[in-house]
Parts: C-alpha cells; sequence; structure tokens
C-alpha cells in the first residue's frame, strides 16, 4: 500500500493499526498512513468512509482502540488535544469548533492562555495575530465577534488558532466546501507557502479538482479502510473515484438539452427584512419554466437560504416580506401561509441542510419517508394514521434510491450523510412536484451518491418539472443548470447560460462584481465581504 | 412612606435577597458553564441542614458553613455524575436532588434529633451573629447618609457581605481569568474547549462544585444567620425563585444583583403590606403571597423572552455516541 | 388499648400533635399502659388508619385535627362499640366525643397581657398558613388587646397560603422585623414551626413574644411573656384514662375548665408585673362569668375588631 | 444497526436501575437503625397481601396514571411540563364547581361532566405556561414550577372564601350531593357477590385511567397530531421545515397534558373524598414525573411505573404506620428512583451496551 517516497529524514506523522469503533460500527480498521514532511496529503474516501474520524484521532479528539501514532518517527501516546497540539498538531475540523459569542482573541487565546489572567494572554495574541495575519495573508479583525463573521473568515480564525499554537502539521477537514472559487485559491496559495516553510499538511476533500491541483500525495479511504495512497502526479481522477467508490463512476452529467415550457415559478420584486431588521433579500425577479433547471450559485449566506426558506413555506419568524410570487399563474400568499400549504400547493423542497430540518433523525426511515407528506390522504385510515401504507410506500422508495442499508425500521440518524440524503431527495422527487426546491442537493455527499441524485434531478426535468437548485458547489451548478444565477448580497447579479459561462465570470458575479458592465453595481462594493451585510 | 420606613423595607429585602443571590450566583457558575440546575432549591435545603446539625453539635458557626458547604457538595457531586459523566437530563436530576434533600433531611434529622426533622434551636456562637460596622452608632445621628450606613449597610450576618463580595468576584473570575474565558466557552461549545486541549469534564465539574458551594453558603445562611435552626422543607421555594432570578439577569452577575434585589424587595413589602389596601379593592393576602411568582411569570413572559441561555446549556457534551 | 392518630403535621409540630403526643406519654407514665400512635401521610390514609385501628379493637381512638372530621363522621357508625374523640372539630355521632377549644378566650387573654405589656402600644400577630382557625386565634388575640388597650394597634401577618407556612422560620423572622419597623413591641405567633423563627427573631431584637398550643416560655426565658397553652396533652390524658367508658358528646375546653389558659411559669415569671396579674385575672373572671362574651370568627368569618 | 436489543433496552435497563434505586434505599433504611427486610415485608404486606392493600394500592396507582401520562405527552413534544401538580389542583376546582353547581340525577352522568371540568380546568392551568414558551419563550420548566405555586394561593383563596360552607373551619368545599359519588370497586364486586377491597377508595375512575392509556397511546403512535407532536419533540426547525406549527403543537401538547393532569381530580376529588380539600394532590403530580421517566414514556410504561409507585405509596404508608420509620423515607426512594432510572440512566446503559456489543461480537 505504501509506495510513497519518504526521503532519509522520518516522515512527520505515521499511523500504524489505528483502529476505532463507535459501538457497532468500526470507522477505522487497522489504518497505516505515511505523511512525509513537508508535503501537502490529501484524504479521499466516501461518506463515512471514516477520514474525519482518522484525523481526529490524531488530533487526540478520539481516543483509539488500537494502533501507534508516530510524530516525527517518535510514538507518541496522543490522549487528549492538548499532547497533540504540544506535538506541533492543529486541526481545523469540518464543523468549526469556535465560540460564537467570543472575539476572535479570546477564540485564538482560548486554552493557550499564558497565565491565570487574560489580560496579558490577550495582548500577546493581538501582536502575534497582526504578525500571522501579515505573514499570511490572513487578516481578521482580532476584535470582531465570531458570529459576526462570514464561513470563510470563521475558517481564518481556525487556521490562526492552529497557527497560534505554532502547528506544525495542520489537518484540514473539507474546507473548501463553504469557501467560494476565489477563497479557494487564496486558502491554496496559503497552504502552499505553510508547504514551503516546512510544514506538512493533510487536507480532507470530496473534491477531486482539489486533490489534483494542490496535493503531492493522496490516499483513499473506503468503509473504515486505507485501499491506497500515491503520488498524486501519477493518478487521475477518474483512477481516484474508481478507488473511493470500487467501481468506475461517471464524473459528468449526461443530459438532453432543456425543452422549458411554461413559466411554474414567477418571482417579481420579492424582498426581506429579517427579525433582526436586516434587509435579507433585495428584490428578487426570477422565473423558472417547466422541464427547467435553474441553478443559484453564490457563497452562502447571500440570500440563497431565505429565498429557499420563503418559497418552502417557512420564512424566518418575525421577517417582513414583500413582492409577489406566482406559481403557474396563481399568487402564493407570503405570509399566512406555511410548509404544508406549500407542498399540496405542488412545490416539493430538499433542505440545504439534512440533519436539521429535512429529516427527524431520532425516526425511523420510513416514518421519515413520510415526513411532511404525513398528512396525505393515503396514509390515513379514518382517524388513525395507515402505517402499513407508510411503510409499503417507504419500502418502494428505499428500494429505488437504493438507500443502504435497505432496512426502514434503522433511525435515520445511523445512515450515512448520503444514504440520509437520499432519503429526502427520494421523499420530494417521488412526490412528482410541479416544482422542486432542493439545496445543496450533495453538500458532503460522496461521488457515488451524487451522481446517483443528479441522475434523479434531471430526470424530474426530464418529466416536465421545474427545478430550482441551490449549491455552493459551482460544478455541481455548471453542470446541472439549464439557467444559472448568481445571487449576491440579496440580489441576482446576472443570468447565464451554463454553455456561455465561465468559472472565471461566475466567480467575478459571485463576489458581487458584474464583468459585463465595466462599473460595479450601484450600492454594492466589491470590497464588501459575504456576511457583513448584517451591518447594513 | 416615610424614611425609616423605607430604610426598614431595604434593610428587609437585603436580608431576604442574601439567600437567594447566593443561590442565582451558584446557578451561575453552574448554567455558565451548561449545566442546568433546578436542584438549587434541595442543595440549599440540605446546606440548611447539615449547617444547622454541625453547628448545634459543634457549637461553631464556622463549623456549621463548612459542613453546609459539605452537604450541598456532595449533592452537587450527584448532580455531576449523572449530568457530566453519565450524561443524563439535567433537568430530571435536578428534581431528584430535590425530593432527595427533602426526603434526606427529614429521615435523617428525626434520627438524629427526635424533632420530626427539626434541629434543636442554636444559640450564641452557633449563628452567625450580625456584625455593627465601625462607627455605626456614632453615624446614626448623621441625616439622610447615617441611617443608611448604621441601619441598612451595618448590622448583617458576615455571609451578607460575603454574598455580595461574591457579585464583583463573579464578574471578575469570569471575565478576566483563563478559568472564566473556559468557563464562559465550555457553555457555549464544548467541542471548542475540548479541541483546544481542556478537559471539558474537569471543567464543568469545577463549575457544579462551586455551584455547590454557594449553596451550601446560601443554605448556611438560612439556618444559622437569618434563622436559628433548621426546620423542615425551610428553603421555601427561594432555590426556584434564584432561578427565575438568573434567567431575568441573563446569567450576568451585576444583573444577578439586581434582580434578586427585586424578589426580596418584593418579598419585603408583600411582609410590611400583607393586605394591600388599594382604595376600592383589597388585595388579599393569598394573592400579595402568590405575588413573587406572578411577577415572575410576567418577568418571564415580558421582558426575558430574548435572554439567551448559554448555547450549550442543559445539553450533554457527547462525543462517541 | 387506647390510640392516637396525628394530623399530618406530624407528631413533632410544637403545636397541638406534640401536645397530645406529651399527653398520651403521660398516660403511659402513669398507668404503665401501652398505645398505638400513627401519623398520616395522605389524605386517603385518614379513613384507612381509623378502620385499621378500629379493627385492630383499639379502644378509645384518638384523634387531632379538624381534617380527620369528614372521614370520622363515615367511619364512626361502622363501629358501634368503638369510642373515638376528636380534637378540634365536632363529629356528632353516638360514639365520639368531640373536644373543642376556645381558644379565642386564650387569645384573648394573650391580647390582654400584650396590651399591658407593650409599651409602644403596637402589637403584632403573625399567623401561618392563612385559613380560619388561625383566624380564631388573631380575633380572640385583637378583641383582648383592643379592650385592654382601645387605641392601640395590632399588626397582623400571615406567612403564606400554602402548608409550607407552616415551615418557614425566615420568613417568620422577617415578617416579625417588620411588624417591629411598624412599632410592634409584642408579637403573638401562632404559625407552627414558623413561630419557632418569630420567637427567635424576638429574642434576637430584644422584645416579647408569645407562643402558642403547647408552653413554649421555656424557649427563650424572659423573652416569651407566655404562650396560650391549649389543653390538648389533658383532653388526651383523660381520653386514654377514660378508656372504653369515654362520655359521647361535646366537650368544650374553655377557659373556665382549664381547657385554653396562658402559661405562667418560671421562665416568665420576673415579667409578670402585678399590673398584667391583675388584668388577666380580671378578665379571666370576666370570661368565666360571663359578663366578657368572646366573639369566635369562625361561627361568621368576622372579627368585630379590626 | 441498534446496540442492544430492545427487550434490553426497555425492560432490563429501567429494571436495572430500578434495584439499584432499591438498593440504596435499604442502605439509607439501614442508616437510620431500622431493618430494610422489615420494611420490604410491611411495605409488600400491607400492600399486596390483602384486598384491602390492593385497593389502596391501586387507587394511589389510579392518580399517578393520570400525572404520568401528563408528564409524558409533554414530554413527547419536548416540553417538561413540571406543573403536574397545579394543573391537578385546578382540575380538582374544576370537579368541585361541576359537581356542587350542576344538579346531576346520577353519577354516570355527573362522571362525563365532571372529566371535563377538570381536564378543562387541568388545561387551562397549563396552557398559560405553553402560550408563554410558544409565544414568548419563557421557559415551561420555570413557569409551570411558578403556576404550582400560584394554583396553591388561589386554591386557598377560592376554598377559604369562596367554596367552604358557613362555619366549617375546614379550608374545603361543601360535600358533592350523593348522586354524584362514585361507585368503588368493592361496590362492584359487591354486585357480583364478591367482598373486596371493603372501605378503600378505588373506583371506576380506573378503568377511565386505564381507557386513558390506550388513548394516550393511540394519539401518540397513531394519529397525525401524534406523530406531529413526536416529530416537534424530536426537532423544532425540522417540524418548521414540515409545515408543523411549533406554536399549535406546543400549546396543544400542554393542553393534553394539563387536561390530563386535571383529570386525576376525578379519582381523588370526586371519587375519594367526595369534596374538594386544600392539598388534595399530595405531590402526585412530580410523582407523575418519576412514572414517565421509569415508564420510558410509554403508555405501558406509564401503567406499570404507576403501579410500582401506587405500591410504593401504599406500602410506604403502612411502613408510616405500623413502624416507626418516618414517612419521608418513600420522598427519598421516589428521589433515588427518578435518579437512577432517569439521570444516571446511562449508568446502567453504557456497561450494558458494552457487555451485549462482546456478546454479539463473540456471537459473530
Ligand atoms: N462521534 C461518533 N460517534 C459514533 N459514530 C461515529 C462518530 N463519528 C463518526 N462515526 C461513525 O464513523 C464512521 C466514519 O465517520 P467519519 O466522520 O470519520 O467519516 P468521513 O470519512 O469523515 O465521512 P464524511 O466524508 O462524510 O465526512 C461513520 O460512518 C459513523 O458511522
Ligand atoms: N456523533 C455521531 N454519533 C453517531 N453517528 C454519527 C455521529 N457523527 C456522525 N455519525 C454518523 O456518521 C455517518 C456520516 O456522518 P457525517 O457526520 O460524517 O455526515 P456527512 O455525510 O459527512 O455529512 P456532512 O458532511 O454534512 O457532515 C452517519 O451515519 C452519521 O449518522
Ligand atoms: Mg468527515
Ligand atoms: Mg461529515
Amino acid at each position: 500500500m505504501q509506495d510513497l517516497p519518504t526521503g532519509g529524514t522520518p516522515p512527520a506523522i505515521e499511523l500504524r493499526g489505528i483502529s476505532k469503533a463507535f459501538g457497532p460500527v468500526q470507522a477505522n480498521k487497522g489504518i497505516d498512513l505515511v505523511v512525509p514532511r513537508g508535503s501537502i496529503h490529501g484524504i479521499i474516501g466516501e461518506n463515512g468512509a471514516g477520514k474525519s474520524t482518522l484525523m481526529s484521532i490524531l488530533y487526540g479528539f478520539y481516543r483509539p482502540d488500537a494502533g501507534e501514532i508516530l510524530i516525527g518517527g517518535k510514538p507518541v501516546a496522543i490522549t487528549d488535544s492538548q499532547t497533540a497540539i504540544r506535538s506541533g498538531i492543529g486541526m481545523v475540523f469540518q464543523h468549526f469548533k469556535l465560540v460564537q459569542n467570543f472575539t476572535v482573541l479570546e477564540n485564538i487565546i482560548l486554552g493557550a492562555e499564558d497565565g491565570g489572567l487574560l489580560r496579558p494572554s490577550l495582548s500577546r495574541a493581538r501582536g502575534e495575530l497582526q504578525r500571522l495575519a501579515r505573514e499570511y495573508e490572513l487578516q481578521v479583525d482580532p476584535d470582531a465577534l465570531v458570529e459576526d463573521l462570514s464561513v470563510g473568515h470563521q475558517q481564518r480564525v481556525e487556521i490562526l488558532k492552529a497557527l497560534y499554537r505554532q502547528a506544525d502539521i495542520l489537518i484540514l477537514d473539507e474546507p473548501t466546501g463553504v469557501l467560494t472559487p476565489a477563497e479557494a485559491d487564496h486558502l491554496f496559495r496559503i497552504l502552499r507557502g505553510l508547504r514551503d516553510e516546512g510544514k506538512t499538511i493533510i487536507l480532507i476533500t470530496h473534491k477531486l479538482r482539489e486533490i489534483m491541483e494542490i496535493t503531492d500525495n493522496v490516499s483513499v479511504m473506503r468503509r473504515g479502510e486505507m485501499v491506497a495512497s500515491v503520488q498524486t502526479a501519477q493518478t487521475s481522477p477518474a483512477h481516484l473515484a474508481e478507488l473511493m467508490v470500487g467501481r468506475k463512476v461517471l464524473l459528468r452529467v449526461d443530459k438532453a438539452p432543456a425543452q422549458p415550457g411554461a413559466p411554474v415559478l414567477e418571482i417579481r420584486g420579492l424582498r426581506m427584512v429579517d427579525a433582526a431588521g436586516v434587509e435579507r433579500l433585495r428584490g428578487i425577479d426570477l422565473d423558472i419554466r417547466a422541464g427547467e433547471i435553474v441553478g443559484i450559485a453564490g457563497v452562502s449566506g447571500n440570500g440563497q437560504t431565505q429565498l429557499l426558506e420563503i418559497l418552502g413555506g417557512y420564512p424566518e419568524k418575525g421577517a417582513k416580506l414583500d413582492g409577489a410570487v406566482r406559481l403557474k399563474g396563481r399568487d402564493l400568499p407570503l405570509t399566512g401561509s406555511d410548509a404544508r400549504a406549500r407542498r399540496q400547493a405542488g412545490i416539493g423542497h430538499v433542505p440545504e441542510d439534512r440533519q436539521v430540518e429535512g429529516l427527524i433523525m431520532d425516526f425511523s426511515a420510513w416514518e421519515n419517508v413520510a415526513f411532511g407528506y404525513h398528512d396525505a390522504p393515503e396514509f390515513q385510515n379514518g382517524l388513525l394514521m395507515d402505517n402499513a401504507a407508510i411503510r409499503a410506500d417507504a419500502m418502494g422508495k428505499i428500494e429505488r434510491f437504493d438507500v443502504r442499508p435497505p432496512n426502514p425500521d434503522l433511525a435515520a440518524k445511523n445512515f450515512s450523510g448520503g444514504n440520509q440524503q437520499k432519503i429526502v431527495v427520494a421523499r420530494e422527487v417521488e412526490r412528482n412536484p410541479d416544482l422542486l426546491l432542493i439545496g445543496q442537493p450533495t453538500r458532503g455527499v460522496d461521488i457515488g451518491a451524487i451522481e446517483f441524485i443528479h441522475k434523479r434531478i434531471v430526470a424530474l426535468r426530464d418529466a416536465g418539472k421545474a427545478v430550482l437548485l441551490v449549491s455552493v458547489e459551482l460544478d455541481e451548478i455548471m453542470a446541472l443548470s439549464d439557467r444559472i444565477a448568481v445571487m449576491f448580497d440579496g440580489r441576482i447579479m446576472g443570468q447565464r447560460l451554463p454553455n456561455e459561462a465561465t468559472t472565471g465570470d461566475l466567480g467575478c458575479l459571485m463576489a458581487g462584481v458584474d464583468p459585463a458592465t465595466t462599473a460595479p453595481q450601484d450600492a454594492i462594493t466589491p470590497a464588501a465581504a459575504p456576511g457583513s451585510e448584517g451591518s447594513a | 412612606m416615610d424614611f425609616p420606613t423605607i430604610i426598614q423595607i431595604l434593610d428587609s429585602s437585603v436580608r431576604l435577597m442574601v439567600p437567594l443571590l447566593l443561590a442565582c450566583l451558584a446557578g451561575l457558575y453552574s448554567e455558565r458553564a451548561g449545566v442546568f440546575d433546578i436542584g438549587l432549591e434541595g442543595k440549599m435545603l440540605m446546606a440548611a441542614f447539615t449547617a444547622a446539625s454541625v453547628a448545634y453539635a459543634t457549637g461553631s458557626a464556622w463549623a456549621g458553613l463548612l459542613a453546609g458547604i459539605a452537604g450541598a457538595l456532595a449533592l452537587s457531586v450527584v448532580h455531576g455524575l449523572s449530568s457530566i459523566t453519565f450524561r443524563g437530563n439535567q433537568l430530571i436530576s435536578g428534581v431528584a436532588i430535590n425530593f432527595l434533600a427533602s426526603g434526606l433531611t427529614v429521615l435523617l434529622g428525626q434520627k438524629i434529633f427526635g424533632l420530626g426533622g427539626r434541629t434543636p434551636s442554636l444559640e450564641g456562637a452557633a449563628r452567625f451573629n450580625e456584625i455593627t460596622l465601625p462607627f455605626a452608632d456614632a453615624l446614626r445621628g448623621v441625616p439622610g447618609i447615617g441611617p443608611i450606613y448604621a441601619d441598612l449597610i451595618s448590622g448583617h450576618s458576615v455571609l451578607v457581605y460575603v454574598a455580595f463580595a461574591c457579585v464583583p468576584l463573579t464578574w471578575w473570575v469570569l471575565y478576566r481569568t483563563r478559568f472564566g474565558l473556559r468557563l464562559r466557552a465550555v457553555g457555549e461549545n464544548p467541542a471548542s474547549v475540548d479541541t483546544a486541549g481542556v478537559s471539558v469534564t474537569r471543567m464543568r465539574f469545577s463549575a457544579v462544585l462551586i455551584c455547590g458551594v454557594l449553596c451550601g453558603m446560601a443554605g448556611a445562611y438560612l439556618a444559622t444567620g437569618i434563622s436559628a435552626g433548621f426546620v423542615k422543607e425551610m428553603s421555601a421555594g427561594r432555590g426556584y425563585i434564584a432561578l427565575a432570578a438568573l434567567i431575568f439577569a441573563k446569567w450576568r452577575p451585576w444583573s444577578a444583583l439586581g434582580a434578586t434585589f427585586l424578589f426580596g424587595l418584593l418579598e419585603a413589602l408583600a411582609n410590611r403590606f400583607p393586605n394591600l389596601d388599594l382604595g376600592i379593592v383589597t388585595v388579599p393576602s393569598m394573592f400579595m403571597n402568590a405575588l413573587p411568582y406572578i411577577l415572575t411569570v410576567i418577568i418571564l413572559a415580558g421582558f426575558v423572552g430574548r435572554a439567551i441561555p448559554p448555547r450549550a446549556g442543559g445539553e450533554p457534551y457527547v462525543k462517541e455516541r | 388499648d387506647p390510640a392516637l392518630i396525628f394530623d399530618l403535621g406530624g407528631k413533632f409540630d410544637k403545636s397541638f400533635n406534640e401536645a397530645a403526643f406529651g399527653g398520651a406519654e403521660r398516660w403511659k407514665a402513669e398507668t404503665g399502659g401501652t398505645y398505638k400512635e400513627l401519623e398520616m401521610q395522605s389524605e386517603a390514609q385518614r379513613e384507612q388508619a381509623l378502620r385499621r385501628l378500629a379493627e385492630t379493637g383499639a379502644n378509645p381512638i384518638v384523634m387531632t385535627g379538624f381534617a380527620f372530621g369528614e372521614v370520622l363522621n363515615k367511619v364512626a357508625p361502622d363501629y358501634p362499640d368503638t369510642k373515638f374523640a376528636i380534637i378540634d372539630m365536632v363529629v356528632e355521632q353516638p360514639n365520639v366525643q368531640s373536644i373543642v377549644f376556645t381558644e379565642e378566650q386564650g387569645s384573648y387573654l394573650a391580647g390582654v397581657m400584650a396590651a399591658k405589656a407593650s409599651k409602644s402600644g403596637t402589637v403584632g400577630f403573625i399567623g401561618g398558613m392563612d385559613i380560619p382557625l388561625i383566624h380564631k386565634f388573631e380575633c380572640g388575640f385583637a378583641q383582648g388587646f383592643k379592650a385592654t388597650n382601645p387605641d392601640g394597634k395590632v399588626l397582623i401577618n400571615y406567612t403564606g397560603t400554602t402548608p409550607a407556612a407552616w415551615n418557614d422560620p425566615v420568613k417568620g423572622g422577617e415578617l416579625l422585623k417588620a411588624q417591629i419597623g411598624q412599632g410592634a413591641d409584642v408579637v403573638y405567633a401562632a404559625a407552627g414551626g414558623t413561630g419557632i423563627g418569630v420567637l427567635q427573631a424576638a429574642a434576637d431584637a430584644n422584645i416579647l413574644s408569645i407562643g402558642v398550643d403547647s408552653n413554649q416560655n421555656h424557649l427563650h426565658p424572659g423573652k416569651v411573656l407566655t404562650s396560650m397553652v391549649k389543653g390538648v396533652d389533658n383532653s388526651v390524658y383523660e381520653a386514654f384514662k377514660a378508656g372504653a367508658d369515654l362520655q359521647p358528646g361535646i366537650k368544650v375546653m374553655d377557659l373556665a375548665s382549664g381547657g385554653v389558659s396562658v402559661a405562667m411559669d418560671d421562665s416568665n415569671k420576673p415579667l409578670m408585673t402585678p399590673d398584667i396579674t391583675a388584668a388577666v385575672d380580671a378578665a379571666t373572671q370576666g370570661i368565666t362569668g360571663g359578663e366578657i362574651k368572646v366573639h369566635d370568627y369562625m361561627t361568621d368569618n368576622t372579627c368585630p375588631v379590626q | 444497526m441498534e446496540r442492544m436489543p430492545k427487550w434490553a433496552d426497555v425492560i432490563l435497563t429501567p429494571l436495572i436501575s430500578l434495584l439499584l434505586a432499591f438498593a440504596i434505599s435499604a442502605v439509607v433504611i439501614l442508616a437510620i437503625g431500622e431493618s430494610p427486610v422489615e420494611a420490604l415485608k410491611v411495605m409488600v404486606e400491607g400492600a399486596l397481601f390483602s384486598s384491602y392493600g390492593w385497593g389502596f394500592t391501586l387507587y394511589y396507582t389510579t392518580n399517578f396514571i393520570f400525572t404520568g401520562l401528563a408528564v409524558m405527552v409533554a414530554y413527547h413534544a419536548g416540553l417538561f411540563n413540571i406543573g403536574g401538580e397545579g394543573q391537578a389542583a385546578i382540575g380538582g376546582l374544576g370537579v368541585a364547581l361541576a359537581l356542587l353547581y350542576v344538579p346531576w340525577p346520577h353519577w354516570a352522568l355527573a362522571l362525563p361532566g365532571a372529566m371535563i371540568g377538570a381536564a378543562a380546568f387541568g388545561a387551562l392551568w397549563a396552557l398559560i405556561p405553553a402560550w408563554l414558551q410558544a409565544r414568548r419563550g419563557s421557559h415551561v420548566v420555570i413557569t409551570t414550577i411558578m403556576f404550582n405555586f400560584i394554583a396553591a394561593a388561589l386554591l386557598n383563596y377560592v376554598l377559604v372564601n369562596l367554596l367552604r360552607p358557613v362555619g366549617s373551619m375546614d379550608p374545603a368545599s361543601a360535600n358533592f350531593p350523593p348522586a354524584t359519588h362514585l361507585p368503588t370497586l368493592s361496590d362492584l364486586a359487591l354486585g357480583f357477590g364478591i367482598e373486596w377491597g371493603k372501605n378503600t377508595p378505588v373506583n371506576v375512575t380506573l378503568f377511565v385511567a386505564l381507557l386513558a392509556c390506550l388513548l394516550v397511546w393511540l394519539l401518540i403512535w397513531r394519529t397525525r397530531l401524534g406523530y406531529e407532536i413526536r416529530a416537534f419533540g424530536k426537532s423544532e426547525p425540522g417540524a418548521v421545515y414540515a409545515g408543523i406549527s411549533p406554536t399549535r403543537i406546543t400549546v396543544i401538547a400542554m393542553l393534553i397534558s394539563g387536561g390530563l393532569a386535571g383529570l386525576m381530580a376525578i379519582n381523588n376529588v370526586m371519587g375519594e373524598a367526595e369534596r374538594l380539600v386544600l392539598n388534595a394532590v399530595e405531590g402526585a403530580g412530580f410523582i407523575g414525573i418519576a412514572v414517565a421517566l421509569m415508564g420510558r414514556n410509554h403508555p405501558l410504561g406509564v401503567l406499570l411505573a404507576a403501579f410500582l409507585f401506587g405500591f410504593l405509596y401504599q406500602g410506604g404508608g403502612e411502613l408510616a404506620l405500623w413502624t416507626s420509620i418516618p414517612r419521608e423515607l418513600i420522598v427519598v426512594i421516589q428521589a433515588l428512583v427518578i435518579l437512577f432510572t432517569g439521570a444516571l440512566d446511562n449508568m446502567v446503559r453504557i456497561p450494558l451496551e458494552r457487555l451485549f456489543g462482546a456478546l454479539r461480537r463473540k456471537g459473530a
């Protein structure tokens, strides 16, 4: 397995036979891994393959059941994160570990204070932060509250946290999922700089393009095992995908040209001011026709979530709405309606966050398949619910969508992320809605499942339905959409057809600059960071 | 209302607010660290019992105070075990602790003293007696400030001054020390503390134990400061009022001072004006007695709807399911 | 064997349950007999306890507290051979002796003494739970006080509206301090465990207090003016002694029969000025002789004086 | 993949927890110088060895079924209703008003009338905390605690000043008319010529309670409302996404919960005391918490747990009657049961899961 050149020096990290079980789930099975010093090492694998678990073990967050960790050639017993930090390891988790209502500075020093009192630590950290910011282009306001920062900036804070602790080995778990292409490029520049300084970097990602672009070596995990470690230069995306999934996969979406029909959804001048008084949507105009997929690109936090929620029938509590939304020519009430009414009107909705909204994690799979449609007439039996009918319905969907394991009694929380997503998609797509709202359909989902979900979305379109796709993955938007709209700061910055759009062009729109018009749009300063619209 | 009456009512408020304040600060430490505690009532009660028993046996209020702290700490350990170590439901643990204290104090009291759960009355050094601050008597004659100093500020037991000193102390600990930073972080996002290499369990246990110490002081004050011995159920719902005050104060130390003062003042007013005559109607005493509870509900409904509890509050920290 | 059932307050309530216990113990010490005793733990148990005792052949069965009235009315006819005695309540059954006390009379005397002992002319009354029975004490006390000092003032406080009001010495003490603030220098506490806190706070503040039910003078010698004693212990003692021959009917334990009294003993002797003694004697004679009518609050829920 | 078999989860774990609670209780009994074996004997004999004991045990069981179901329904909606005590007390007021001011010709008519009164008043007392939680975000735990205190004051006022017959010292209402008296089980048994449980308070309300168990089971697991309650209880954002109104579910669940707690008054106020007395609930509202927890928030479990507590209550009463062990022992046992089955659940569960994991691995 280990065919990586390590040179003469001992590798930065060597894992031997790491195993970890969570109850009955064997997350890591006898994993060996060698990461040479001063390299960028990619790790890929399907959802639930055990990547995060392995890294968390290295960082002392979880304790392995078996195995040995060598840092710089010396065995180290990493019992907690403190030991890992002392061994020079820093980690940026998939889900950030920041205290939302602390300032950046407070987050930086937490756990790395200089003494019992805060004041000296804070002033030292302030100076140190300025130095790091200069050196690595990691500017962030030290006194801002983390909850006011955009995700990209929060990630900077996480990286700064690791650097402040003088990490020599930096682990990043799916760092680019939340970034614009430009932000991702910026991150990669920083990572290269760090590598050139001699630091070692481990990068977990689902995006093969990124692996190819930046890593020196790459390891592939499948179902808790390490299946390969190779030099990036000697492999190809298709090969990696095959290693990951265990079979050949298509890397693009096959679809016939769209046959758009009559408009299904018409949005006119939609505005929304949230409960805190921040204007989230500043006048959206958008049409979606039957048999058409409209993709909304944009960095998260630019109003996409609010748009989906409004169309789905559950705008944030206390929000003020204005404008008009028509479905098949009929006006939809903006207020006083709920998600149930929207479903009845023919709108299906795959929410952005499947674990918090789309599923009741403690419900069994069959109960989840009825979720939102539990009042459908075919599921009723007089005063009671017809559980047999719901079950039968669920069984069919589980089969057709190849949900694994195909056990309808298993609680949703016991399925992997990709399979959870399949349950939600199956539920919404198979209802044949006139309009499907679908948010981040493949976030964190592995290649095999992505392929499947994409096919189902296209099939729905081909059946003459309208689809509104929201995704932060530009690749996904480009591959699936028949028309692309880019959202920035609560507006549609511009619309493009996929064949005439380039990544650079869309990236500009996502950053609030319209390359078609020479001057930036009024009231939008190009420098405005996403997420900072809260100050409006 | 004349000036002396106001002084008297304020003086009474001060005495009545002290157990509330101590319990409220106790809850503040615990809840800021993410461990909800509706067992303040039980801890106070247990502390009152152990404090009175030991003070009676030794004749020393200070020994009683230590015993009170020990009694409350014992229940804190139970709460810590169930809600931190074994990641149980914190509300349920609190309910259980309240019952446990209510039953055990009488059971043990009856076994030891045979007085149906009462302890014998405490005398002399077995109680915390009132302290007269320097120059109190000399200054009393000074108009305005004199009575305030001599009657309101002076003349309380030492625990009262300790309780008030705990407010700035708590503020300082919370916002100016490493311990406080970590404590607040662990109540907001324990994973952030954990990944920073600090033990969540240890932080939460420290907080819960501090909570025990403060509840112990509150209970000791009830039994050996403001009254002279233990009577069953003598905490009489003060733990719950302290909890309400904590929410009202939005988990902040100085606001806790204000909130508990308000509740103390309410009780003092109800004591002073049992049947409030409003001209046309006389408010019955039942209503006046229920007033703190009614007001708590009104306050909860009106002003603290937006009070955001520590984000990780009430949730056990689960790393591996 | 005779039997004694205590009410929910429990045997050691420092009040009439405890007094009843004292009477039974005295009977035991004197006769060497044995008796059964029970403490209630719930409402539903009252009937259970009565029947169980009756079935085991206990006779007579004495119970403390008005709360037994309803149940006894129901149970007594089922056991015609058993004699029952109930304290503080009238139950009209052929095998039941109802022992009631004229607390208003004893409290009247306490009021007289308070008026005489008070220098400020303001005295306090602190009740436990706000129920009619305690208003009876309050009203008697106020009548005695006003009769002696028509211009004086009685401050009235109740601790609460739940049974917890019997067990809150902290609040009792605080109520007293509020009354002291309004000028009270003698306080009458009819408040169970709360009263202990009141007496304590009075002693601490160096004013006089008046105990209730049992003789509480010894709690703070020289600081407790007197105690309004109900002869519950005597009644129990008498009932036990009468055994199966217990006389059915209503037995009113009034001042004349010594059923209620104000306690005089060594603890409060130094406080008894001739003025006080004379006034108490005069009032006692007035009441027993019928010249002074003390109104009973319970008859119409009103009090003639405020 | 489940970590251990279902039976271990729903039966073995609570059983072990219960045994632990009892073991500690035994230590407490030893500590106060009494014999646990003797105590147990008195309790079992007093509660289960005579139809008489059964009569009381089942009477208490009936109370606890109602309060246990009340806590359970709220719990499924993610609400912790500690206000059963106050809701049951106010439910008693509803019963009293229904029975005192309506001339019922027969108990069979009075029963549904009183049930409506009880449930309506109990539900009303839960409505305000529910509404405050749904609309103002005030925590239902705190408000229901406050409402317990307020209920006590209100009831005291009503009983002393409004419902008390003149001349009565008792802060209690007048007796309900004889036509409204519910038949006791011993009456029913006599109808069949059997002498059973003479003079015990268990009455037809027991059947109402059993019916309530069934209906609550249907409600929670077989109706749309139950589905929505459970979904909301597990995830509020999820419920909103699915078009389930949090306000509506919070209010409805609390109304049902309060109504169930209020229904307890049928048993103790209408069935037993036949008048409204102060403090008629006697802590049954709090015991409901323990019952729901022990019963794993399932009606069948609630039924069994209510019976266990009925036994504890009657047995404990006998203990207080015939030995010198104070009645507070029962409070301690109750606390320990709540602690072990509720809060310290994982202490038993985690080792058990390990055990089953090891067994499975060996078997595999
Ligand atoms: N904290 C945990 N407790 C229990 N089981 C866990 C936990 N974390 C992960 N698992 C299990 O371990 C397996 C590996 O999870 P892990 O998060 O390491 O996968 P991953 O490779 O990072 O997947 P993804 O690409 O989705 O992030 C999962 O399938 C899950 O069943
Ligand atoms: N703490 C945990 N306890 C139990 N199972 C877990 C835990 N964390 C993750 N899992 C399980 O691990 C699997 C994949 O989890 P994971 O959190 O990595 O999701 P995911 O697919 O990566 O989604 P996302 O990328 O959005 O986080 C699922 O089976 C999930 O239930
Ligand atoms: Mg992961
Ligand atoms: Mg993941």
